[in-house]
């Protein structure tokens, strides 16, 4: 690969908007940034901030969490919910100085597979010149190995 | 780049298929490559690639594997979980393995189609793999959850769509309740003339299957009606619909129609009569209505208004006239439920320069309808709005609304041929009146309707290739006083015309209802940015939508002409009868629960869920889930602060495991540096 | 066994208040008792005691090591070492141990940021030199040495093994006398222990479990701070718009907080099946925000939940005001951040 | 005569979309449905429509589209630019086709098109007194290329003007004159990067 | 209110009744003006023919001025090109990076610095029609103009500000209409009233531009109007002064008027004419004047039908925006 830093981002794509969004990008054989990995989750409400803060100490420089629009949402509201947590959760995050391009939230309707793609590239730039997290090995550095979170029984 | 494994070794007997797809994934990801590192991973007892997985070769190879080498899980990296997953979950449930212990890593749609990249791509496909086998490890075995269906539809809409698929159930012999907004069913149908490209009457056709409606016993009609609230699921909805007050008791009225008659208040119909003719304040839209119970207007009944009149109460000879009867909330439960609301037409005021509205002269399409039509305010005869003379030269404008990125990017699929048919009426009934169709592209797709555009250019209609740029009735030279100019451009010339025209008809494109998002809402399912209902899939499951048990027919969901729209309502209708012949379906035991022995009952959860499946226990001080009523999408399991909610197949562990999986690429063991 | 045949018990306070050490002498007459069972091997607080003195004692010859406070430092972290290896049992004891606690609020910034406030801008500091204590400096009389400031401070399981967890702003002394009574028991009557690494002295679920206010579904609309309001005596707390972590917090301590009308601070640490206590009652609070819905335009519907998430002062600092150190991410990213 | 579609059409076209600000790149999606053109005022005496002069980009007819005067004859109404169903700013295009014809010095020609030099002297007065000048631009304008005309202007309009003192006899010229100059010289070299 | 005002080289001279008359009525309707300090020409429709980067450095350095000098951020023009050049620019600026960096090193060369957004440009009839609005001119009139029959005309540059939104409808605007009718005016149906007056081609071609100009008045003369209201330099320039010329050309015999809209307010409002820059009209607007009459006239539909019992309904208009 080039010498330039090639970012890792982390998606939370929703099964009903978002999932099929970059699915339709793929079918539409829109060419986007491969930096994004995707994780499917049933409704971007299920996204549970402690994945998003996983996501970062095991390495990944973004996390991105892509839901229906509002009032789209297959669940009704999930991704109301959504907003909310990762509008406490972006706030959380400046304080620690993590920056807000790092971690963001995308409304993509299944038919929108131009704006995933779109929002992927932006964000992979925006993280490119951000430089790489790699929380453990460059913030942590040697504070012993991370913690997995604890499952329920 | 160091292996993480966070899996215990040979905790699970994984095997990992990647699909070639031809040369759709192998032409950019190095499928040996990866099949071959990920027998690395140390749950992965078989890897192989295959050129299709999804052929029966490619399943067998599954189904002998899972027997012969007793896997315990399997992972398919291929295409979209939405192509898939089902035929591979079957495969897998037929080598003797539960179907939810396997996974599915998508690495073309999202992978090998979306980058060009072979590196990266086949990198990224090591990834989604690997993700996959460490999330398929924490799989528990699942059972799908049957659900009983109701026998009972609902249709919504009362156009050809609805009335089509309620007579399908119906003569199938289900129950359907039809229920319908305005005062009589027959739709946008009912207003028109003729039909393209056969000519055949409108009315002719449509009426009789609106008496069928009002006959069949299976069918209960809820006119001037609508949909209030719905709960419930495939199977079991629970549905309340308002019926209006409508003035007449159903029970006493003969529709006679002297009530009607005698009724001095006199007002624009701008419903069915698209604005170009008059109705009572107690009105029936027209003779045929079906039910033919007249509805009260109060808007404009003079005696809600002021109080004085009631002259319908007095004539009516059965007393059927009821001022004070009023707004009825009726339930219905419900298996499933068709959509066909329809569509309006393009409002042509909001292109202020074809002067429509402004402009006595210019038409709008449904007003011409009116017109044309037999039973219309002319009697059928076309006029300019003095209602006295006949014009000369007719000016039809295509693409009003329409491929237009100020109003509406589509195209309205209809427009071309009603246009054309206009032009063949207007021959018909005023044979030295010159045509002139303006169009950007003619599109005439379907049995019969090229021929039926050769037929026009036969009967002499010019045609000009040029959107009509404006119409105004400032003359600029002689022989344009008194006139509406149509300037264009005649793209063919390429030459700037002024076409001075007695008559303008503005072939307005099809929209959206103007309440189809609040309907869709209402409904719990998706529509599209033009405000079209979403399909479940555009090509393969086209009246079906992401709701289970709710499905469209019609204009509600894209422009459509009348033999595509007969057709949804049909399709829409055996896809309910498939599903009431079953009798139940098997849903995706994708369900959360509460382990309510460790729920502290702090009631975050309860009222996150917008099924209301989750339930407060006032004696156990403890939450706990509806299985039936959850649907799955996993927001209360985020939310639980004491982690106490699991969400089946989308657990903690599943997506963490993943998550490393996904990441195993990423240094995580700590390069000890100075502390700052 | 040793000399006069009784278990050893130690008890060390690495960058901690005290508290814990006053806790467990809170546990009143039961304090004889402890006496009784057990010979004190290293107990600073109450007892002297040199390192050399644990130096000289073989592995594993203190039976009992209740370790509280944080690990701030190098000292910190060589006693720790030290006292696991002397130990067979080493308790976490106490929110600092457990999980970094007050000490690692430091974690929301950074060392240099620390000192800057420590010895340079601070009203009661006069350091014209800008003199900063030195990890060794030179004096006539020889070389003197200080531990070193860590950047991070971590909790004890972070740099040693541990075998159980007590948690606590400080631990509850009846707690604390129950776990003794299970490692005495089990010392004397060969009693089972709990499985290692479990959390003791505590109990499961969340606090609302021990919480007598009556609770209601939740729906929120803004936060208050403590000041702003005078909350109904009955209802939940987090229900009037009091940020209350007990509903992402361990029971244990029979809702002391709540009983008397002050939020849960969240000093026990997360319930079992949590591991991140702040980003859980970030998720839980911030989905019951009772702000916007879907049929708002989607520019009003995020200014309303900004503000309404405006109305909590400082996220980190209250949710993470226990558990920082332990918690996913553990610190701020170096040099940025709330400083 | 046949045109030869060049392999790639348009160089222009890209040029074009490129150089001008806003949504240009819709000019790809035009459908030639010819609005503009029925829009526009001056349409009847444009050698080409501007659909035409969009399709002939298209089909990499560059110099002829250059020599063309459709763009000269633009008035910048924005009709065609609100009422283009494909939101193609055409205005603004038409204005990159001039700045290209004269680029491209395709302009002076024999033919009536004098918009060139009239925009030129335009320019001149404004660079030189940061204010213009209707006398001086169109005495000026007139004598260097239309004498004729100077004739008609010194007679006719001009002595209107002048006798309703609707026109200064004398420029004015702005306080900070070197201000302006610096920044135009500035922007100038800038321009030439494009 | 207060507003930064710039008035454009035309208003300077040629326009001079527009400047004039838009003092005249700004004191009355609690507008304080603060032209711009040492403004430069916005480059009218030439500048961008010749160079682009040199054409919006030239706009901005006005908008840099008028951000510079405090007072309001609401930059008023008058005349319609330098409204549109001015608002262009703004909006370009801030839409695209590559010209932004370019312009903001060539103001930078003059010592100036300007944040796309900071200056909101409107043109004198939006901040006569929405901030100031319709009432509070009606209260101002004390000399309606009954019986004066106008034509609106707006021209192309304030209904249709390149892609821009305008604060009217781009093909049928109405805020002029309104303003006329409250100051008493009958104000005719102008179909041709948002269509262009030539522009440049004067001086481009006058063949285009004379047939141009004859739409617009033969349209004006059809509906009996006695004046043409107008709002812009250009389009009065060229209405008025090429009047013979048309005349000449097509053979025609049109007298029709054209005034600034803000010189009929001044009347309205009481302010004698020649303090309003009456007079310096190639086409005299005196005879119109003196239709005024002290009583409204009847009541008579304009352009109206005559409603027959055949007649059928017409379809509503479109409410207002």
């Amino acid at each position: 690969m080039s010498d330039q830093f090639e970012p890792v981002i982390v998606g939370f794509l929703c099964n009903w908007c978002s999932y099929r969004a970059a699915d339709l990008a793929g079918t539409a054989r829109i060419k986007y940034a491969p930096n994004l990995r995707i994780l499917r989750v049933m409704c971007s409400g299920r996204v549970d901030p402690q994945f998003v803060l996983q996501a970062l100490l095991n390495g990944a420089d973004g996390v991105l969490i892509a839901g229906c629009h509002p009032g789209e949402c297959h669940y009704v509201n999930g991704n109301i919910k959504t907003l909310r947590r990762f509008t406490l959760l972006r706030k959380t995050l400046e304080q620690w100085g993590i920056e807000p391009e790092r971690v963001q939230l995308l409304w993509a309707s299944a038919s929108e597979g131009t704006v995933l793609a779109a929002a992927v590239d932006r964000m992979t730039e925006q993280i490119r010149d951000l430089g790489p997290l790699r929380w453990s090995q460059k913030v942590l550095n040697g504070n012993g190995a991370a913690h997995p979170v604890a499952e329920e029984a | 780049m160091t292996e993480k494994q966070n899996s215990p070794a040979g905790q699970e007997k994984v095997g990992v298929y990647i699909c070639h797809c031809g040369s759709n994934i192998a032409g950019t990801i190095n499928v040996d490559e990866v099949s071959e590192w990920i027998k690395g991973n140390p749950n992965v007892e078989v890897s192989r690639n295959y050129e299709f997985m999804c052929s029966s070769t490619g399943q067998e190879l599954i189904e002998n594997d899972i027997k012969e080498k007793g896997l315990t899980r399997v992972v398919v990296a291929s295409c979209s979980p939405h192509m898939h997953e089902k035929t591979f979950r079957e495969a897998t449930e037929r080598g003797g393995l539960n179907p939810f212990l396997f996974e599915m890593a998508n690495i073309r749609e999202h992978d090998s189609w979306a980058t060009n990249n072979k590196e990266a791509a086949t990198a990224k496909a090591k990834a989604l793999v690997n993700a996959a086998v460490e999330r398929v490890v924490h799989h528990k075995p699942l059972e799908k959850i049957p659900v009983d269906i109701d026998p009972k539809t609902m249709v919504v809409g009362g156009g050809i769509a609805g009335i089509t698929a309620a007579l399908e159930l119906a003569e199938a012999g289900h129950h359907v309740y039809l229920v319908e907004r305005e005062g009589t069913i027959g739709g946008h149908m009912a207003q028109i003339d003729k039909t393209f490209p056969t000519l055949d009457c409108s009315a002719c056709i449509l009426t009789p299957k609106m008496v069928d409606v009002g006959q069949n016993e299976n069918i209960t009609l809820l006119s001037y009606s609508e949909v209030e609230s719905v709960d419930g699921y495939i199977g079991n909805f629970n549905i309340t619909v308002r019926k209006k007050a409508r003035c007449v008791d159903e029970e006493l009225c003969t529709s006679c129609g002297i009530c009607e008659e005698k009724c001095p208040q006199k007002v624009v119909d701008n419903n069915y009569g698209a604005g170009l003719s008059y109705r009572k304040a107690i009105y029936r839209a027209f003779p045929q209505a079906v039910p033919g119970y007249p509805v009260l207007d109060k808007e404009n009944c003079t005696y809600f208004q002021t109080g004085k009149c009631k002259v319908c109460e007095k004539v009516c000879p059965t007393n059927a006239i009821n001022y004070e009867q009023e707004d009825q909330l009726l339930n219905f439960n419900v298996g499933n439920i068709i959509l066909a609301t329809g569509y309006d037409l393009f409002d042509a005021r909001k292109i202020p320069q074809y002067g429509y509205g402004r402009l006595p002269n210019v038409f709008s399409s449904l007003e011409f309808e009116r017109m044309v039509n037999a039973s219309g305010p002319t009697g059928g005869h076309i006029l300019l709005r003095d209602g006295e003379t006949e014009p000369k030269t007719i000016a039809i404008v295509h693409c009003v609304g329409s491929r237009d990125q100020n109003h509406n990017e589509y195209c309205s699929k209809v427009c071309c041929m009603y246009s054309l048919k206009f032009a063949h009426l207007v021959h018909e009934h005023l044979p030295e009146a010159e045509v002139y169709n303006y169009y950007i592209d003619m599109r005439t797709p379907g049995k019969g309707y090229e021929e039926f555009y050769h037929r026009l250019l036969k009967e002499g209609t010019h045609f000009i290739r040029g959107r009509v740029a404006e119409i105004t009735d400032a003359d600029r030279k002689p022989g344009e006083e008194g006139k509406l100019i149509v300037q264009s451009e005649n793209t063919l010339l390429g030459v700037q015309q002024r076409n001075p025209v007695d008559m303008v008809i503005l072939s307005a494109g099809i929209e959206a209802r103007h309440d189809s998002e609040k309907v869709s809402k209402l409904f719990k399912m998706g529509c599209d940015y033009d405000g079209f209902f979403n399909e479940r899939h555009p090509k393969l499951a086209p009246v079906s939508t992401m709701t289970d048990g709710i499905f469209i027919a019609g204009a509600c969901q894209g422009p459509k002409d009348i033999p595509d729209t007969v057709a949804q309502g049909g399709a829409a209708a055996s896809q309910v009868a498939k599903l009431i012949s079953q009798g139940t379906v098997m849903m995706e035991p994708v369900r959360a629960s509460i382990r309510e022995d460790e729920c502290s009952g702090c009631r975050i959860c309860n009222n996150l869920c917008p099924y209301n499946a989750i339930e407060y226990d006032e004696e156990k001080k403890v939450s706990h889930v509806v299985t039936a009523l959850c649907q799955g999408c996993g927001t209360c399991v985020a939310a639980c602060p004491s982690g106490v909610i699991d969400g089946a197949h989308f657990t903690n562990t599943q997506i963490l495991a993943e998550l490393e999986g996904i990441l195993w690429d990423m240094p995580t063991e700590m390069t000890v540096m100075e502390e700052v | 066994m040793t000399e006069n045949g009784k278990p050893k018990l130690a008890m060390y306070w690495a960058s901690s208040c005290g508290g814990c050490e006053i806790s467990v002498l809170n546990i009143h007459e039961h304090i004889l008792k402890v006496d009784e069972v057990f010979d004190i091997a290293f107990f600073p607080c109450i007892a002297d005691f040199k390192v050399k003195d644990v130096e000289s004692y073989p592995d594993g010859y203190i039976d009992v090591c209740l370790f509280n406070g944080a690990i701030r430092n190098s000292e910190n972290e060589e006693m720790a070492h030290l006292l696991r290896k002397k130990s067979k049992v080493l308790v976490a004891f106490g929110s600092c141990a457990y999980e970094g606690s007050i000490p690692a609020l430091s974690n929301l910034t950074t060392k240099p940021a620390t000192l800057d406030t420590v010895y340079f801008d601070n009203p009661s500091i006069d350091n014209p030199d800008r003199v900063l204590p030195q990890i060794s400096s030179q004096v006539p009389e020889g070389n003197l040495t200080l531990p070193e400031f860590y950047n991070t401070v971590k909790s004890l399981d972070q740099v040693v093994d541990v075998d159980y967890y007590l948690p606590g702003c400080p631990p509850e002394p009846e707690q604390i006398w129950a776990v003794l009574q299970v490692v005495v028991g089990a010392l004397t009557e060969g009693q089972p222990l709990p499985p290692a690494g479990a959390v003791v002295g505590a109990g499961t679920t969340a606090l609302c479990d021990e919480c007598t206010r009556e609770k209601r579904e939740k729906t929120i609309e803004r936060f208050y701070r403590p000041y702003e309001i005078q909350p109904d005596p009955d209802q939940c707390l987090l229900e009037q718009g009091i940020v209350c972590l007990g509903i992402a917090t361990r029971s244990g301590c029979g809702a002391l907080c709540p009983s008397v009308g002050m939020g849960c601070r969240g000093c026990y640490g997360p319930p079992e099946g949590v591991y991140d206590q702040g980003a859980k009652m970030l998720s839980a609070i911030a989905s019951v925000l009772d702000v916007g819905d879907e049929s708002m335009e989607e520019a009003e519907l995020e200014s309303l939940i900004q503000d309404a998430v405006a109305t909590i002062a400082d996220p980190s600092g209250t949710f993470y005001r226990f558990s920082m150190a332990h918690s996913i991410l553990r610190r701020v990213k170096n040099g940025k951040g709330a400083a | 005569m046949t045109h030869t579609l060049t392999s790639r059409p348009s160089t222009l076209l890209d040029q074009v979309i490129a150089e001008t600000p806003g949504k240009a790149i819709n000019l790809k999606t035009c459908l030639q449905c010819g609005t503009c053109s029925g829009s526009c005022p001056s349409g009847p005496d444009m050698d080409f429509t501007p659909r035409a002069i969009f399709s002939m980009l298209e089909a990499g007819m560059d110099e002829k589209v250059l020599k063309s005067n459709t763009p000269w004859f633009c008035v910048s109404c924005y009709y065609c630019m609100v009422r283009c169903p494909q939101e193609i700013p055409i205005t603004d295009i038409m204005y990159t086709l001039k700045r290209r014809a004269i680029e491209a010095g395709y302009y002076h020609n024999p033919s009536k098109e004098k918009a060139p030099e009239f925009s030129e002297t335009f320019c001149d007065f404004v660079e030189n007194y940061g204010r213009s000048f209707e006398l001086g631009i169109a005495m000026r304008y007139h004598l260097r290329y239309h004498p004729v005309g100077a004739m008609k202007m010194a007679t006719g309009m001009g002595r209107k003007m002048l006798s309703k003192g609707r026109m200064d006899v004398t420029p004015t010229r702005i306080k900070n004159i070197t201000q302006l100059k610096s920044i135009l010289t500035k922007a100038k070299e800038l321009g030439g990067q494009e | 209110m207060k507003y930064g005002y710039y008035p454009g080289c035309s208003l300077e001279k040629n326009a001079r009744a527009y400047h004039v008359s838009t003092m005249a009525v700004a004191e009355p309707l609690g507008i304080e003006f603060v032209e711009v300090e040492d403004w430069n020409c916005c480059g009218a429709t030439e500048m961008m023919a010749i160079e682009k980067i040199p054409a919006f450095a030239l706009i901005s350095r006005n908008l840099a001025l008028a951000a510079k000098q405090n007072g309001s951020t609401n930059l008023v023009a008058p005349c319609s090109a330098c409204y549109l050049n001015l608002k262009k620019a703004d909006h370009y600026l801030a839409e695209d990076k590559g010209l932004r960096a370019k312009v903001d090193t060539a103001l930078e060369a003059g010592g100036l610095s300007y944040q796309p957004g900071t200056i909101n440009v409107q043109h004198l009839l939006e901040t006569i029609a929405v901030d100031i609005g319709y009432d509070a001119v009606e209260e101002r009139v004390v000399k309606p103009l009954y019986s004066l029959r106008v034509a609106p005309y707006y021209g192309c540059l304030v209904p249709r500000p390149a892609t821009m939104q305008s604060f009217d409808d781009p093909e049928h605007p109405t805020s002029l209409d309104k303003i006329l009718q409250r100051l008493g005016a009958t104000v005719i149906d102008y179909p041709l009233k948002a269509q262009c007056c030539g522009g440049h081609m004067t001086q481009i071609s006058e063949d285009t531009a004379l047939e141009l100009i004859r739409r617009l008045l033969k349209n004006a003369a059809d509906c009996e109007a006695d004046m043409i209201a107008t709002l812009c330099p250009m389009c009065q320039l060229n209405l008025d002064a090429y009047q013979d010329a048309v005349n000449a050309h097509f053979g025609t015999d049109y007298q029709i008027p054209i005034v600034y809209f803000t010189q009929l307010m001044g009347l309205a409002f009481g302010i004698p004419a020649k303090e309003l820059g009456f007079g310096k009209e190639f086409v005299s607007a005196q005879p119109a004047l003196d239709k005024i009459t002290e009583e409204a006239p009847k009541p008579v539909r304009t352009r109206g039908r005559g409603k027959q019992k055949a007649e059928l309904p017409m379809p509503t208009q479109l409410e207002e925006r």
